[in-house]
């Protein structure tokens, strides 16, 4: 940033469907200096709460936006300058941001990129692509999730990589068909494939998170030629620990008041869990269909002692595509010691004060480590 | 039998009950609502009045028809004269059963009435002929079959009625003695028929009609016409009998493929049925005829009286000595041939009649 | 997918996909076909507002026209209902609960009761209320409460097209009855509606919009008014939070308590009279079972103990408006 | 009637004698006040249940009055647990939850003696058309009273069950009384069997103190509903011996009017008179039943009163589903 250049805060939109945000409350104060990734606010959305985090380190001259207030998308927030700039200049700024700012329309209309749907297998997928590059990457969420699981992630791989980057509903989860096959890792790795052929992509890296990691592992095993290369994150198919009591009580919760706590158990920070997320968690699993389908899958994923069904860790070695993985220290679901025993071949990065969940609640950290490990050659 | 009535009173018998039985259900058979009947005893009171008749006695009834009826006198009196006769309601317990009808008709015949309208079929005319005597009956078909009385509007029949009991023309022609079956059991009169007896194989007198034409054996007749609706349709077009020959029919049946004939016949309204006809031949008049089947019913006019068996003899004979009924359209006929309805104006005078009518013909 | 669709868009495909996953599940009602017996063509109406549109060429006899004889078709609804029918019977206007409320109180809500909990009774009532089509004083009550006076019964009051759709899904597999009441102002309302089937609990209430300073219990179109009140209160920074109950019977008393606990604050939304009311039973839940932590006397906003009136000038001043909501809420935030 | 065999006029008689006897006892009990609440008794009327309910099948259904015994007995509604529940127990058919007004049995296709007069007929236009979409050959039976027989509800179904020709049919069981007032007077047209044609539909009329003239009637009515000839009418003329309710000191009747009935025209008299004198039945027979329903009603009177009341926890069971 060069001086006396006046760079706007605005609120961020994460993912399609965000037309404004609540900012919560700012976590710097005004006329404070701050460095690239130090999170400036937080700001909750209908799907999840999180921090707005500097993209460059700057000051913070001027807080336009009040805590506890809803803004739409692109409405200014604050006013970064250098303490150069004066404040009639700031203030002129404000006005003229003000006055020429229109909030994005709430019609469904030139939405810019829109998830679509295609039938594969028989089962309509809903994905969402991004980006035209040659080289692909797939975006594999975990058991309950869907593609906005990956809200903090896709337009950044996309804009630092220059890839096409696609995330997906995988059968029985998100707006995806909620029927699930076998169930099992081979189905969905199948479906995978189809997918990847029916879009024409012939080879991609796929990330994964959770059951999306070892969907990811399978499809390496089974496809070796479409694959460049795995994103492990929180992945199962490393080690057979697993929150057993989490699955079936996210499986069995009906309610709010039933579901939250284990939604609780995604995070690190508890507070992330807010009201709107747990409706989004309850809305997709009042959906015909989605109980049979996580129950299926559950039954395919877990073995009879309640230990992960599956493993991959010791034919690692044999994949000859990259493979780098992620964990958040917090996991309580499958917990970061399962980076202890991996090979040396593969990068690993444990976050700290981060959770399940961690490609959300650490989402430049991973983004980051993903490009420099997987991405970029 | 004196043609010219010594008592101008009218007896009303008028069958609550009739064209409701289980025909409704089985063959469409027409019901004629309470509403109706009374709108027809109201047509023949208005007629009546128009006579001058002041005195009508009815059978009550605990099924709306009476009240219905009273509700219309009271309601209607500035409309026509019907509420003008007296209508007397007999004091008799009502029993909603065919004994209301016994009853009246023995009262009406102790008390000597003019004349009994009857509404109904063939079973209410078999019951209220069966202690009437000689008093002639005026029939109103309201019931499912009505092979016994002919159809006619109320109006006219008691406009016949009225020139009947008034006397306003004297022929003989007018009433008719009818035919009658008799029948007894173990040497009792027990009952009579119109028109036909039917022996059918039930066991029990149940629902009352005749609609089971499988269980049909035996059927004596009084007469039958080939244009008639019931049972005696059978022996209409197979051998018909007038009300005026002095013989009757009696045939015998079984399962068609056991017969050397069948025919189709209208055995109830809405209802054609294949009778296998084993035999039939005429019955002479005053003869004892011993039915065959050892057990079952007696139908008498359509409806199972009499439960019988093996030790129950049963005997059967036409007699020519039946009730006596008024020939509507014979009397009308005749009054009109003499003059009886037609005033002839001449200047300068209201008018003059051949016959004085004690009102003027306009209803109402 | 989730698309945007009407209220009334949402309430046809809870029908049409119920109807198709299970073949008990009949409608039935006054023109809801349109057109039976007639010479133009079937389907002709769809209902009075066309709700049921297009159900009869897919459904054919199972959706079926009724003489407008409330009491026999609505027990006939009963009938079949006790006999493992699924049939959702639509009373056009709630106002016409009386010329069959016995089929609906002492029959289908008792049922279960008298027999010793042997008859199981799922039948779906769905009725239009609410004032706003100067549609006066027999077409336009809000008569929910009478409802949620009588044990056996369930009510549901959905207030968005996304609850709309759920919530009817879930009353048509319920096992119990079910008098399911749409506001006519709402059938134009667009939301996001998943397509494939979904249900909605009842009991669980839709916590519209968290606050900590006021809550604001409000029903089916009143959802609509307070939130507005509470988005534009929020710049001042009056923290509302809205709770739609979604349905009076059962009641998610819990979310209101807890609600109420946290802020010490409430008004009560309720288009109804005020008299024996939803307003008057949620203030009585506050005072009787959260009283130690109201700060401030509780207040209704209500239609006043008058019919609703005609005229336009009338009808606006009979319906809660925002403005009294704003007052109520400024005068004890 | 040859299809009334010897072990169908057992049967017949034996539903109508043990009507007869559970009214008669529930009436003497309740004199003595050990019975609870409003009784209505059914004395006088059993030929027309049990003429009608021999040609039913579980799968068929009925809806009753508040006079609702014997169709329930005729319906084969447990005795025992009839007994229990109009006593109030928890043994009862509907553990003592509903009572003397409001007994049902639903997997015996009773489906509830009803409080409400007029309250039964819409709901078997809803069994008939059950029965109709299902593709059954089911019917749906309504009992209900000359007081009913006026309601809007009980004409509102008539005219339904004639427009979706639905397999119903419609039984007034005229006793001459609706309470304390004369059928004569309150309903219009008496002759109940004339609203019928108003509604398209046949309507009969059959004495109810025949057994045989109910039964060869219902089931004409019942065989043209089973072939989808739809809905009809039968207007059952009888006579109930005990007042509206017990209690009831019927001023409103003729001083002898019940006497004379019991003497001339009791349904049960009458049927065995028939069945003994064509030699079909002998009076050993019937008098064993007499014995074995008496034994019956006194084993379900015992139970009835050693039986325990519902626990008051009851209180708030079953008022829901789930809730």
């Amino acid at each position: 940033m060069s001086e006396n250049t006046i760079t706007p805060l605005t609120m961020p939109k994460w993912g399609l469907s965000m037309k404004e945000g609540k900012l919560i409350n700012w976590l710097v104060e005004e006329g404070s200096q701050f460095s690239r990734g130090d999170e400036l606010a937080e700001v909750e959305t209908e799907k999840i709460a999180s921090a707005v985090e500097a993209s460059m380190a700057g000051t913070l001259r001027k807080i336009v936006a009040e805590n506890d207030t809803v803004y739409p998308v692109g409405a200014l927030l604050a006013v970064v300058a250098d303490e150069s700039v004066s404040d009639d200049e700031v203030n002129a700024y404000i006005e003229k941001f003000q006055s020429e700012f229109v909030p994005e329309e709430s019609g469904d209309e030139d939405e810019g990129i829109q998830a679509q749907t295609i039938e594969v297998n028989s089962l309509n997928i809903r994905y969402l692509s991004k980006g035209d590059g040659d080289r692909v990457l797939l975006l594999v969420h975990g058991y309950g999730g869907d593609l906005d699981n990956w809200l903090f992630n896709h337009d950044e791989l996309v804009e630092k990589t220059g890839m096409r980057v696609i995330a997906l509903d995988l059968p029985g989860h998100g707006q995806s068909s909620k029927v699930v096959g076998d169930a099992n890792l081979e189905f969905f790795a199948d479906t995978i494939h189809a997918f990847l052929q029916a879009l024409d992509i012939e080879k991609a890296y796929l990330v994964g998170h959770s059951m999306g990691g070892a969907i990811s592992l399978c499809f390496a095993s089974k496809y070796p030629d479409n694959v460049l290369g795995l994103g492990l994150i929180a992945s199962a198919g490393l080690g057979d620990e697993i929150n057993n009591e989490y699955i079936q009580g996210f499986m069995e919760s009906t309610s709010r008041k039933q579901i939250k706590p284990w939604l609780e158990l995604l995070f690190a920070d508890k507070s992330l869990v807010n009201r709107q997320l747990i409706n989004n968690m309850l809305q997709y699993k009042r959906l015909d269909g989605v109980s049979d389908a996580l129950n299926a899958v559950s039954r395919q994923l877990l073995d009879d002692s309640g230990k992960q069904g599956r493993q991959f860790l010791d034919s690692l070695d044999t994949l000859a595509c990259r493979i780098c993985v992620v964990w958040g220290m917090d996991d309580h679901i499958i917990p970061a010691s399962h980076t202890e025993r991996l090979p040396d071949s593969v990068s690993k990065l444990v976050i700290e004060s981060s959770g399940h969940m961690v490609q959300m609640e650490a989402a430049n950290k991973v983004n980051q480590f993903l490009i420099d490990n997987l991405l970029t050659r | 039998m004196n043609p010219i009535p010594e008592s101008t009173s009218v007896g009303i018998i008028a069958n609550p009950y009739s064209s409701r039985d289980i025909r409704r259900l089985v063959s469409s058979a027409s019901s004629i609502q309470t509403v109706e009947r009374a709108n027809i005893v109201e047509r023949i009171l208005v007629t009546l009045a128009t006579f001058g008749i002041d005195k009508a006695i009815m059978m009550p009834d605990k099924s709306g028809l009476a009240a219905q009826l009273i509700r219309n006198l009271e309601s209607r009196s500035h409309l026509n004269r019907a509420a003008s006769v007296d209508l007397e309601f007999l004091d008799i317990p009502i029993t909603s059963t065919v004994t209301d009808t016994l009853i009246a008709g023995r009262i009406f015949r102790e008390r000597n009435v003019g004349a009994v309208i009857v509404l109904g079929g063939d079973g209410t005319h078999r019951a209220v002929a069966r202690y009437i005597g000689d008093i002639p009956m005026v029939s109103i078909s309201t019931g499912t079959n009505n092979a016994f009385p002919r159809f006619h509007e109320a109006t006219l029949a008691g406009l016949a009625l009225g020139i009947y009991l008034k006397g306003l023309v004297n022929t003989e022609s007018m009433v008719r003695r009818n035919k009658v079956i008799r029948v007894t059991v173990n040497n009792n009169i027990e009952d009579l028929a119109l028109v036909d007896l039917a022996i059918t194989s039930d066991r029990w007198v149940g629902a009352r009609a005749v609609w089971k034409m499988e269980n049909l054996k035996e059927l004596y007749l009084a007469f039958c016409e080939p244009a008639a609706i019931g049972m005696s349709s059978i022996g209409g077009l197979l051998d018909p009998v007038s009300r005026k020959e002095m013989s009757g029919l009696k045939v015998l049946m079984a399962d068609p493929v056991e017969c050397p004939m069948t025919l189709n016949a209208p055995v109830a309204p809405g209802l054609f049925h294949e009778i296998g006809i084993l035999d039939s031949s005429r019955i002479e008049i005053g003869v004892d005829y011993e039915i065959e089947s050892a057990h079952g019913v007696l139908a008498l006019d359509g409806e199972r009286e009499i439960e019988f068996s093996a030790k129950d003899e049963v005997i059967v004979r036409l007699e020519d000595d039946g009730p006596v009924t008024l020939d509507v359209e014979a009397t009308i006929e005749s009054a009109a041939r003499s003059g009886v309805f037609v005033n002839h104006r001449t200047a300068g005078r209201s008018g003059e009649h051949k016959f004085r009518m004690p009102e003027s013909l306009c209803f109402g | 997918m989730a698309r945007k669709i009407t209220y009334q868009q949402a309430i046809n495909e809870a029908l049409d996909q119920e109807m198709t996953r299970d073949e008990s599940v009949i409608v039935m009602g006054e023109d809801v076909v349109g057109g039976s017996g007639g010479h133009g063509e079937m389907d002709a109406w769809g209902g009075v507002l066309g709700l049921t549109k297009g159900l009869y060429a897919k459904h054919g006899n199972r959706i079926m026209d009724t003489p407008i004889t409330e009491s026999g078709y609505i027990g006939a609804a009963v009938g079949a209902a006790t006999c493992g029918m699924r049939p959702v019977a639509e009373l056009m206007f709630i106002d016409f609960m009386g010329v069959c409320l016995d089929q609906i109180y002492n029959q289908a809500a008792k049922f279960r009761y008298m027999f010793g909990g042997k008859a199981k009774t799922p039948v779906v009532i769905r009725a239009m209320y609410g004032a706003g089509f100067s549609a006066a004083a027999q077409h336009s009550q809000a008569l929910y409460s009478i409802f949620t006076h009588i044990p056996g019964l369930k009510v549901v009051l959905p207030s968005s097209p996304y609850d709309a759709k759920g919530l009817l899904i879930q009353a048509i597999r319920d096992d119990d009855p079910v008098i399911f009441l749409e506001h006519k102002v709402l059938y134009t309302l667009e939301g996001e509606v998943p397509e494939e089937p979904y249900t909605v609990p009842f009991g669980e209430a839709n916590v519209v919009r968290e606050g900590d300073d006021v809550t604001i219990v409000a029903f089916g179109r009143m959802v609509l008014h307070a939130t507005g009140v509470a988005d534009k209160l929020a710049k001042e920074g009056i923290k509302c939070e809205v709770i739609d109950p979604r349905t009076t019977s059962p009641l998610d008393d819990e979310s209101i308590l807890e609600s109420i606990e946290n802020t010490g604050r409430l008004v009560v939304v309720d288009e109804s009279n005020p008299r024996c009311s939803m307003a008057s039973d949620i203030a009585e839940l506050a005072v009787t079972r959260a009283f130690e932590h109201l700060k401030a006397p509780v207040k209704t906003v209500t239609a006043p103990h008058t019919p609703v009136p005609f005229a336009k000038s009338l009808e606006d001043a009979y319906i809660p408006s925002p403005e009294k909501i704003e007052a109520a809420i400024r005068s004890i935030a | 009637m040859s299809e009334l065999s010897k072990e169908k006029l057992l049967e017949a008689y034996r539903m109508m004698r043990t009507i007869r006897d559970f009214e008669e006892r529930v009436h003497d009990e309740f004199a003595k006040g050990g019975i609870p609440g409003f009784v209505h008794l059914y004395a006088g009327e059993e030929a027309s249940a049990t003429g009608i309910c021999m040609h039913l099948t579980d799968q068929d259904r009925i809806v009753s009055t508040h006079r609702g015994h014997g169709h329930c007995i005729a319906k084969g509604v447990d005795v025992i647990g009839m007994m229990a529940e109009i006593y109030g127990k928890q043994t009862g058919t509907c553990h003592g939850k509903g009572g003397s007004m409001h007994i049902a049995d639903l997997d015996k296709g009773m489906l509830g003696a009803n409080g409400i007069v007029g309250g039964g007929p819409p709901l078997i236009c809803g069994v008939g058309l059950t029965h109709k979409m299902r593709g059954t050959d089911g019917v749906g039976i309504a009992f209900f009273g000359d007081g009913a027989s006026n309601q809007g509800t009980t004409l509102e179904s008539m005219n339904l069950a004639t427009v979706w020709n639905l397999p119903c049919i419609f039984v007034v069981e005229n006793n001459g009384y609706a309470e304390a007032t004369s059928s004569e007077w309150a309903v219009s047209c008496d002759n109940y069997a004339d609203r019928a044609a108003g509604f398209g539909m046949p309507g009969t009329t059959v004495d109810g103190h025949d057994f045989f003239a109910v039964y060869e009637t219902a089931g004409e009515a019942i065989a043209r509903a089973r072939a989808g000839g739809g809905p009809s009418l039968v207007e059952v003329k009888l006579n109930r011996y005990f007042g509206h309710f017990e209690g009831d000191a019927q001023t409103y009747r003729r001083a002898d009017e019940v006497k004379q009935l019991r003497e001339e025209k009791d349904c049960l008299k009458i049927f065995r008179k028939r069945v003994v004198d064509a030699n079909l039945l002998e009076h050993s027979d019937l008098d064993k039943i007499d014995e074995e329903v008496a034994a019956l009603i006194d084993e379900a009177v015992q139970q009835a009163e050693a039986a325990s009341p519902p626990a008051v926890e009851e209180l708030l069971t079953h008022v829901y589903v789930n809730y």
